[in-house]
C-alpha cells in the first residue's frame, strides 16, 4: 500500500479550499479518467480502513511521520482528500469519518492561533487528545494482528480424536439420599391415615430388622434347630429381642415351628413360596 | 526429507484425521517432489505401530486405512468421558424402599395397603437387582406372597450399621410436627441450623427445603 | 494400579476426549477406591509430554485442560487433510476481539470509542456463538450495557494457558508529557505503562480488571 496512487503532490498546504485532489497546483475536482487503479480496486482499497483512526493512521505511517508531532494541517488535507473520495465513489461513508473531518479542522485551526511565547508548549497542544486516541488505537490495532499471528486451532495446530471401539455406554445407577427417602415415607405415612395410629419406637424397629436376620438364617426346604437363632453372646437383650421376632414372624405366618415330641428339639423352617402362587420378579 | 521427520508427520495426520487414512490418502499429504515412496510411509506406519507396544492405544489397520484407537483394556476408563448422568428414582420407588426398610419383613400387599396404590413389578424388580431389597421368604397365607426387606447393601450405602440408625417413625413424626410449624412461620424459606440439633431432623427437614425431583 | 497403566489410561483418555482435559475430569476417570493421586496424574502427564519430545505432536495445558496437538511444524501438511482452508476473520472482528480480551469487561461503547467505528451486531454475535466470548454482567449506569469478556474456549482455540500469555500490548509513548494533560481533561482515563511491565498489569490497570470466573 505504500505506493499508493493518490499521493499525487507535494505541495503547501492551501487551507481554504477543499477540492478532490490538487495536481501541480490545480485543483481537480473530478476523478481522473486515466487513474491507474480501477475503481472497483480503489473501492476495495478505502474499505480495508477500519474507521477514520485507521485511515489517519494509514496517512501518518505512509509519510513515516511522527505521531507525537503530527502535521496537521498536512494531515487534515489528505485526510480529506479521501473522504472526498470515498464520496464520490459513492461508498457508504460513516458519519465517524466526518465527525473526524470535523474534529481535525478544529485542531487546525486552533494550531493557527498564535501562542503566548512563555505557555508551555505541551500542555496546550491541541493535538494531544488526537495523539493518544491515535496511539490507543494503534495499539489494539497491533493486539489484533497479534493474536491473528498466535497459532489457531485448525490452521496452526490441529487437535486429535482417536476411536475408542469398546465404548461401554454403562448407564449409573441413581443415587439415592437418605432424605429423599425419608421424605417419601413421611409422605406416604401421612398419605395413609397410619400416622394417627402408629407410635413405632425403636425397639419394635430392632424386633423387625431381627425378624429379618432370622428368615435369613432359614430356609423353606430344611429345618434348622430352634436353638441356632439365638446368639447367647448378645446376652439377655439379644436373647429376648430375638425372641420377640420369632414370635412376630409365627404369628404373621412367615416361619413353620415343629415339635416332635414334648420337651424335643424345636425346628422351624421358612414358609415356601406356593407353585401356583403369584410370580414375585 | 528424513525418516524421523515422515514419521512425526503421518502420526500427526493419523491421530489429527478423525477416520482411518489410507497409504494413499496419507502420499496426498506431499506435495510433488517432496513425496516419499509408499515403501517409506508403510515403514514409518509399522515403525509407529511398534511405538504402541505397552501402551494404552493402538494403530490398526482397518479396511479404509489406518486408525488409531483406545485399546479396549483402557476402554472402561475412557468410556467414562462419555458417562451419561445418572437418572433418578421414581416417587414410588422411594416410597416402596423406606416402607420395605421399616416395615420389613413386609409384602408387596402390604405395601399397597399403606401406599393406597398398586406396586408396580418394575419398582421391585428395580430393588431386588440394585441389590437393596431381597425376597427373605412367604408368608403362610393363601397365594403365599413374598416378604421383602432390606440387605447389607442397602445398609451400606446409607452408611448405616443397622437398621437401628434409621430415624424412627417418632422422631419423623415429630419432625412433621416441626415442619407444619415452620410451613407457617416461613413459607418456602430456609432456616438456619441450630447447633447441636440431631443430623437426621436436619437431614429430613432439610428435604422439605429442597424440592426433590422425582420422575 | 502401576505407574505404566495410569499413564496409557491417561494418554488414551487425553487423545480420545477430543477436548482439553482438566486433571479433575482425569480424576473422575477412575472409580472410588482405585482413584490415583493428583500427583500421580500430573506425573503421569509430565512423562507423557517429554514423550512427545521431537514428535510431531505436543501435550499442552491449555486454559480448560491438557490436549494433545499437531505441532505446528507439521501443520503444513496436515492442513491438507481438509480441502478447506481454515477461515480468515476480519480485521474489524480480531480488533474487537482484541478490545474484549485485553481490556475486559468492556461495553460495546467503549469498543466502539476506541476503535473510533460502530461495532456492528454481526461480529460481536460471531464472537458469542464461537463461544470466545460471553457477556458478563451489565453495567450500572442508564441502558444498562452488557460487559463483555473473553472465555475459555477463546483461550484453548488461541493456544493460550492464561490471559497472561496474550502478546504484550504496545506502549503508549512519551506518555507523560501526553497524561499531564489528559489527566485533567478525562479523569479515570488513560494510563502510564512503564517498560517491560507484563501484560496482565496493564489489563489490571486498563480495565478495572477483575478476574474474570470461568464457569
Amino acid at each position: 500500500m505504500s505506493d499508493q496512487p493518490l499521493n499525487n503532490e507535494n505541495h503547501p498546504p492551501q487551507q481554504e479550499e477543499m477540492p478532490f485532489a490538487i495536481v501541480q497546483g490545480a485543483p481537480i475536482t473530478e476523478l481522473p479518467k486515466d487513474l491507474y487503479i480501477p475503481p472497483q480496486a480503489l473501492e476495495v482499497f478505502l474499505e480495508a480502513f477500519e474507521g477514520p483512526l485507521d485511515l489517519l493512521l494509514y496517512l501518518i505511517k505512509r509519510q513515516n511521520l511522527d505521531i507525537l508531532n503530527i502535521p496537521i494541517a498536512e494531515v487534515t488535507r489528505q485526510y480529506i482528500v479521501y473522504v472526498e473520495l470515498m464520496k464520490e465513489m459513492q461508498l457508504e461513508l460513516a458519519g465517524e469519518y466526518l465527525v473526524m473531518a470535523a474534529m481535525l479542522a478544529e485542531i487546525k485551526s486552533r494550531m493557527l492561533l498564535p501562542r503566548p511565547v512563555e505557555a508551555d508548549a505541551d500542555e496546550d497542544d491541541p493535538r494531544a487528545e488526537l495523539v493518544r486516541r491515535l496511539q490507543e488505537y494503534e495499539r489494539y490495532k497491533q493486539a489484533a494482528e497479534d493474536i491473528d499471528e498466535l497459532p489457531r486451532m485448525g490452521r496452526d495446530t490441529f487437535a486429535f480424536v482417536i476411536d475408542t471401539p469398546d465404548k461401554k455406554s454403562e448407564r449409573p445407577q441413581p443415587h439415592v439420599d437418605l432424605r429423599d427417602m425419608l421424605m417419601a415415607l413421611t409422605d406416604v405415612m401421612r398419605r395413609s391415615e397410619m400416622f394417627a395410629h402408629h407410635q413405632i419406637s425403636r425397639e419394635p424397629l430392632s424386633i423387625r430388622e431381627r425378624m429379618t436376620q432370622v428368615l435369613s438364617k432359614i430356609n423353606p426346604d430344611t429345618f434348622i434347630e430352634f436353638t441356632k437363632l439365638f446368639t447367647v453372646e448378645e446376652g439377655r437383650r439379644g436373647v429376648v429381642v430375638t425372641f420377640m421376632a420369632i414370635l412376630e414372624l409365627m404369628k404373621q405366618s412367615m416361619i413353620e415351628m415343629i415339635q416332635a415330641e414334648p420337651f424335643g428339639t424345636i425346628h422351624v423352617k421358612a414358609v415356601a413360596a406356593s407353585v401356583e402362587g403369584p410370580a414375585e420378579a | 526429507m528424513n525418516e524421523q521427520q515422515l514419521k512425526n508427520i503421518v502420526e500427526a495426520a493419523l491421530l489429527a484425521a478423525g477416520e482411518p487414512l489410507s497409504i494413499d490418502r496419507l502420499l496426498a499429504l506431499f506435495e510433488e517432489g517432496e513425496q516419499p515412496e509408499k515403501s517409506a510411509i508403510k515403514e514409518a506406519i509399522s515403525s509407529l505401530q511398534s511405538d504402541c507396544e505397552g501402551r494404552g492405544i493402538e494403530l490398526r489397520e482397518l479396511a479404509s486405512g489406518y486408525r488409531y484407537q483406545a485399546r479396549s483394556e483402557v476402554s472402561r476408563w475412557v468410556s467414562r468421558l462419555w458417562e451419561e448422568r445418572a437418572p433418578r428414582y421414581s416417587r414410588a420407588l422411594l416410597e416402596t424402599l423406606a416402607l420395605i426398610a421399616y416395615r420389613q419383613p413386609i409384602t408387596r400387599a402390604e405395601i399397597e395397603d399403606i401406599r393406597g396404590v398398586a406396586v408396580s413389578t418394575h419398582i421391585t424388580k428395580t430393588l431386588l437387582e440394585r441389590s437393596w431389597v431381597r425376597i427373605l421368604g412367604h408368608r403362610d397365607v393363601p397365594g403365599r406372597p413374598a416378604l421383602y426387606g432390606t440387605t447389607r447393601e442397602f445398609l451400606d450405602y446409607f452408611n448405616l450399621k443397622s437398621l437401628d440408625e434409621l430415624p424412627t417413625l417418632g422422631e419423623l413424626k415429630d419432625i412433621d410436627k416441626i415442619n407444619a410449624e415452620l410451613d407457617l412461620r416461613l413459607p418456602g424459606e430456609g432456616f438456619a441450623m441450630e447447633e447441636g440439633e440431631s443430623a437426621d431432623i436436619v437431614l429430613s427437614l432439610g428435604a422439605d427445603f429442597e424440592p426433590v425431583a422425582y420422575d
